[in-house]
């Protein structure tokens, strides 16, 4: 048995795919570059604005989970380039398949906030309607999604249709057999799906360096499916990155594979405590390289930023926390019958039977004392 | 009428649905070309095309887990898991997606997926061909979960399987499938009983033998056998494993007073213990005796040449009807 | 005697088991450095090695079927599973290799894994990880199911576990993992009693209720609650699961003459299936009435917020007992 | 939707490795001939000879299923190179996880023949100890043995041995969520297994086009496994490359990945009919590169083989073939209560319960007439 620790430094071997720097200078990557040459300075701020929308409520859901009003909350803090760059990529007809993390997704895709906090909160078991927002609801079960987003995307096909599915994914979900099972699927069918995995360097307290020596990107050249590894802190590169991927997918370039290298800066949920296993200089050496830092610094050299924007953005974001907070606190909790709705479409008289005896049961402490 | 196997008749159901609606795909392994290890899906690549009748790589959980994605598209998959001990690689998506999809959608989403799994005994296979998993789907919410005994069942339930907005769970009795039978391929789905309500295939007052695929033919029999004897049986074939059909059931238990339920499966936890629990609960003052169960061991399915012994036969049914009537039987004397 | 609490207690199983046979290596998600999600396994990686407690990649069916592999290699694999609801996964290498291995090689390959699953709801946890998936292991042969109620049990039966050449399926009720109690850590094996054996935990006259690992609380409750209004409940706490141990079952409900089961798994082939089948076999002429059960509805677990609702709670269960004495309960009137 | 057929040629792209051409020329390789330099002309005639007997077996096998005194038999016609070259290169302390197919295997390890038919026959689950061969009995659920030879090699490298594992699939079973977990836990653990890929170029009536765009062995690159592609009807390359990681294996190399390019001749069991999916041209390509008859000539050219030697080992090969039938025909059926024997090590009182009145229902029975 291999006793070294293993490693959570991102493996030499592939290129990473960068547009703007942790220190905020725009590069040239000669893959991505034509992906977002109609992004101008506006689209810039806008995605700015997004990612830190998404972290106020973030930040947010946290606090509403310690004060009570949240029974968990898996936070995004650090991935929101990760997450706006690759929705903002996309279509909204195209069909979004998420893990349980992809909540800031979820936001821009115009679920309602409270609707959001609903399951975090245990009172409802989804949020919105998948149809309506072509997003599925979160997915605990860590790899099924992708198999749902290839099957999607294999429907996709038959039909003769230019759209896409997504899978997200994170990199401890590379390991599960259901993943494989959709690359081979995938490639088998030339299905255009795009399987976004988050290397966020932990699935809870596993470094990434214990599912895979190697780039998690390499592992789909072995299905012959097209993979890159992009900067995921880099909310331009994830854009044109993706956008890549969409582009291949809608001309029946089959799937694509992109790698998001970036991290998880808060704890894997808020039942985590993190500071078990893993040291501080990691923590430090990812703050350096923080996602809305760098846009920042890139915006306010090019003039797009000052003061008073900044707080015109802030108090956005404080707006959009105030209303996730009230519709978080007011929502309502399930009616006890609710909980045998929707387990069948059509009757079912042993499930029926048991509700009429629960509802004999609960009428039986009407008028009683207590 | 058409005279068909079991196998045609399931090929024909097929057919009948991928014609009534284009959204209706088939995917599994080895179905397309080769038409299926039984020949079920014999020539429906050729009619529907590739697009429709899907030879998938080799992967049970995907079948499954691509089917939930072509759902969600607004596609009926049907599946074909090739033997039933083939199943449990795709478990996990079927107990923690399919089930519970819709539920967890709050009605939004719907999982109108069928999957076919030829199931049971008796044809002399190796290891892992002959096994009666119904009982994990049974007791999984939000499944249906059906088995035809006949061509005529097998055609029109799997049609009613396949039109149903709820995922089923549609269990081929393998060992039955050259059995011949008229069809009626034209008569309207809104004719055809319930998918989910059982069947009186004999009626009788002594016993209440209840059995349900394969085993159907065996109870007959033994109805027949036990006729000659002077006593009346009364058949019921369940169809619907989930829901169980418990009005049938226990009107006919109320007038015979006496129940015997068969199947494959091992005994603990198979459906004889849940039809046992319920109507016990339900006919308590009606039973003449205690509910007997005529079932499979608590064994992995043993090599060929023993499944004669696990396989409840012709005789082993007569004992349990004889310990059900309290007549003299091979569990005579035997301390409790 | 120490007083620990119940995950303390089987952390204390694992490290005498590590420290009896150095053939024991626990594998797992997260169970080294963090030391499991609920602590259970914390410590154990710093003082055995990162070869004896592994954390492994994210996959449950390659937890079990390299687990497989170690036991051919003469190991004996304790597998942690992080919460029920994924165990699926892992399902067809439990089903189909870790339950039939032994019977497939003549006996000549032992299969002495132990699979820990916290299991069961009530911590408000969201979808998956408030599951009773037990009985699909039941009814699974060649496993054996066990799961503790108390810390002191937890403690010896997952040394029981370990120390058995059968593959056991043990299940922590997670609700309970804070209960603390005193624990003999120096108690020989030879001692305890059988892993197989069930415990009467209150003696009683007029009913018999029976439950296991995080509703045996809420049984004793009730029987407290009962007991203020003159109802005698014997307890039993099943422990084990697979196998029943229906000597002690039948022995007291010979003596009461009413059975009630509670558990949260739901209802429809749930435990309380198989118990009441088995139970109503063997004494029928004993029982004054049919055999309760209080248990999950069948449905997927639901929000947090509804598990109140779902769970059977002392009020629930007394509701049951009332229904077996025949007093006027929440069901009197209901029509059959 | 793909419509197209999926193809059953090799995909170029990696090099396939050879050592004796189709015709029977001896060519060299690289990173191969080393591991053989020491392979004599009598080992190879013993090679020859063991390929012979395998596919004697075969035959009467096949023909006693037509006979009816086998249930069932998966043929191995045309992968006896594939079998011989790799089971030879191991060491008896090196642990064998099969398909169903690896009767061959099974064979040269020392199980005992009427043992080997048994499980087709239906009397037994198991026809050999696999501690005494230290091979474990046929899989049939596609590609849960390479979990446990994964876990096996983990095995070997916590008590720090020098020994391996080696798992044999097929290349249908490389679509399995299985088989790519074991790779991630070989590959993370670096554990000494040997995943032995026969790619027949079919599973069932599915090509192997369908599972794969790609050569199945660049699949394991993707999880830095070192693999290769290797002329599967070549006995000596067969040798050479499983040699090549099993030294790899020894060495704390880790694990390697082996496909084998064959071709499965037969159907895929007694109860298939491959007319219904495959054409006699591509059978003809194939029997013209037969494992069989190119050894045949370059012993012949070498000498090494005369009407004599190969008279004397048909006549071997006939012993082989008659001592199977005759064990496989005196089989005894199993006892009635075997059935509940080897469920559990430990007493079981409710199995019990069922055998004890299992017993008794049998003997009610007796002395009744018929
Ligand atoms: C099948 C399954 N096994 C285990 C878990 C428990 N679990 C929840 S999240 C997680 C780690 C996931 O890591 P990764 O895929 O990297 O995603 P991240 O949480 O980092 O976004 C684990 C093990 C689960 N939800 N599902
Ligand atoms: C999990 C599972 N699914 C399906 C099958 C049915 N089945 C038996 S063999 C086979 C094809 C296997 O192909 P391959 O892996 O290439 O091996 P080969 O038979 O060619 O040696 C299939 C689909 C099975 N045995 N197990
Ligand atoms: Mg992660
Ligand atoms: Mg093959």
């Amino acid at each position: 048995m291999n006793d070294s620790r293993h490693g959570t430094t991102v493996p030499a071997g592939m290129h990473m795919h960068h547009l703007i720097t942790a220190t905020g200078e725009r590069t040239s990557d000669e893959l991505l570059d034509e992906f977002v040459s109609d992004v101008d300075h506006v689209t810039l701020r806008g995605l700015y604005r997004d990612m830190l929308v998404i972290r106020r409520i973030d930040f947010e859901a946290t606090a509403l989970q310690r004060q009570g009003q949240l029974a968990l909350w898996p936070p995004l803090l650090g991935q929101e380039a990760a997450q706006i760059g690759s929705v903002r990529a996309l279509d909204p007809e195209d069909f979004i398949f998420p893990t349980y993390r992809e909540n800031g997704v979820a936001y821009i895709r115009g679920a309602n906030l409270a609707g959001i906090m609903s399951t975090w909160r245990g009172s409802a078991n989804t949020g919105w309607d998948p149809h309506e927002f072509n997003m599925a609801t979160p997915q605990i079960i860590i790899g099924a999604q992708t198999l749902h987003a290839t099957g999607y995307a294999m429907g996709i096909a038959m039909e003769g249709k230019e759209s896409l599915s997504i899978a997200y994914l994170g990199d401890g979900a590379t390991s599960q057999g259901d993943v494989h099972e959709s690359l081979v699927f995938a490639a088998s069918f030339q299905a255009p799906v795009i399987f976004f995995c988050q290397n966020n360097h932990w699935a809870i307290s596993e470094p990434v360096g214990l599912q895979s020596h190697l780039p998690l990107a390499s592992r789909a050249s072995g299905y012959g499916i097209p993979s890159l590894q992009v900067d995921g802190n880099d909310v331009l590169a994830v854009l044109a990155a993706t956008r890549w991927a969409a582009r291949r997918a809608r001309t029946g370039g089959g799937p694509s594979f992109i790698e998001a290298v970036t991290y998880r800066m808060g704890p894997h949920t808020t039942a985590d405590d993190p500071t078990r296993y893993r040291g501080v200089t990691e923590l430090e050496e990812w703050a350096a390289k923080d996602p809305l830092t760098r846009l920042r610094s890139y915006l306010f050299n090019a003039g797009m930023l000052d003061a008073e924007t900044e707080a015109a953005i802030a108090a956005e974001a404080d707006a959009v926390a105030a209303e996730l907070r009230d519709g978080c606190i007011n929502l309502p909790d399930p009616e006890a019958l609710s909980a045998f709705e929707n387990v069948y479409v059509d009757p079912h008289p042993v499930l029926d039977r048991q509700r009429e005896e629960y509802r004999r049961y609960l009428s039986s402490f009407e008028g009683s004392a207590s | 009428m058409s005279k068909l196997s079991l196998t045609q008749a399931i090929n024909a159901g097929l057919r009948k649905a991928m014609e009534d609606d284009p959204k209706v795909v088939l995917l599994g392994e080895d179905i397309g070309t080769l038409g299926g290890v039984f020949r079920v899906t014999d020539g429906l690549m050729k009619d529907f095309g590739s697009h429709r009748v899907i030879d998938t790589p080799l992967a049970e959980s995907a079948i499954i887990g691509t089917a939930v994605g072509l759902a969600y598209r607004g596609f009926r998959p049907v599946c074909e898991i090739q033997f039933d001990g083939f199943i449990y690689p795709g478990f996990d998506q079927i107990v923690s997606q399919v089930a519970k999809l819709h539920m967890r959608t709050h009605g939004q989403v719907r999982m109108p997926l069928t999957i076919r799994v030829p199931f049971g005994g008796g044809i002399g296979s190796p290891e892992h061909h002959s096994e009666s998993p119904e009982a994990y789907f049974v007791h999984t919410s939000g499944l249906r979960v059906i088995s035809p005994s006949s061509p005529q069942d097998a055609y029109t339930m799997l049609r009613q399987a396949i039109a149903s907005d709820d995922p089923v769970l549609y269990f081929e009795p393998k060992r039955r499938y050259h059995t011949k039978g008229e069809v009626d391929l034209a008569a309207p789905l809104s004719a055809a009983p319930e998918m989910g309500s059982a069947r009186v295939v004999c009626a009788g007052t002594d016993v209440t033998l209840v059995a349900y695929g394969p085993l159907v033919k065996t109870a007959m029999d033994a109805a027949s056998a036990a006729a000659d004897e002077g006593i009346s049986i009364e058949v019921i074939d369940l169809r619907s494993l989930s829901p169980l059909d418990y009005p049938t059931l226990i009107e006919s238990v109320r007038r015979t007073g006496r129940l015997v339920i068969a199947h494959e499966a091992g005994k603990t936890m198979g459906l004889g213990a849940e039809i046992t629990a319920t109507v016990t609960e339900r006919c308590f003052n009606y039973l003449e005796s205690a509910p007997v169960r005529v079932t499979g061991f608590d064994i992995p399915y043993p090599p060929s040449k023993l499944e004669k012994h696990h396989l409840p036969d012709l005789d082993r049914i007569l004992d349990g009807v004889d310990r059900a009537l309290g007549r003299t039987n091979s569990q005579t004397g035997m301390e409790d």
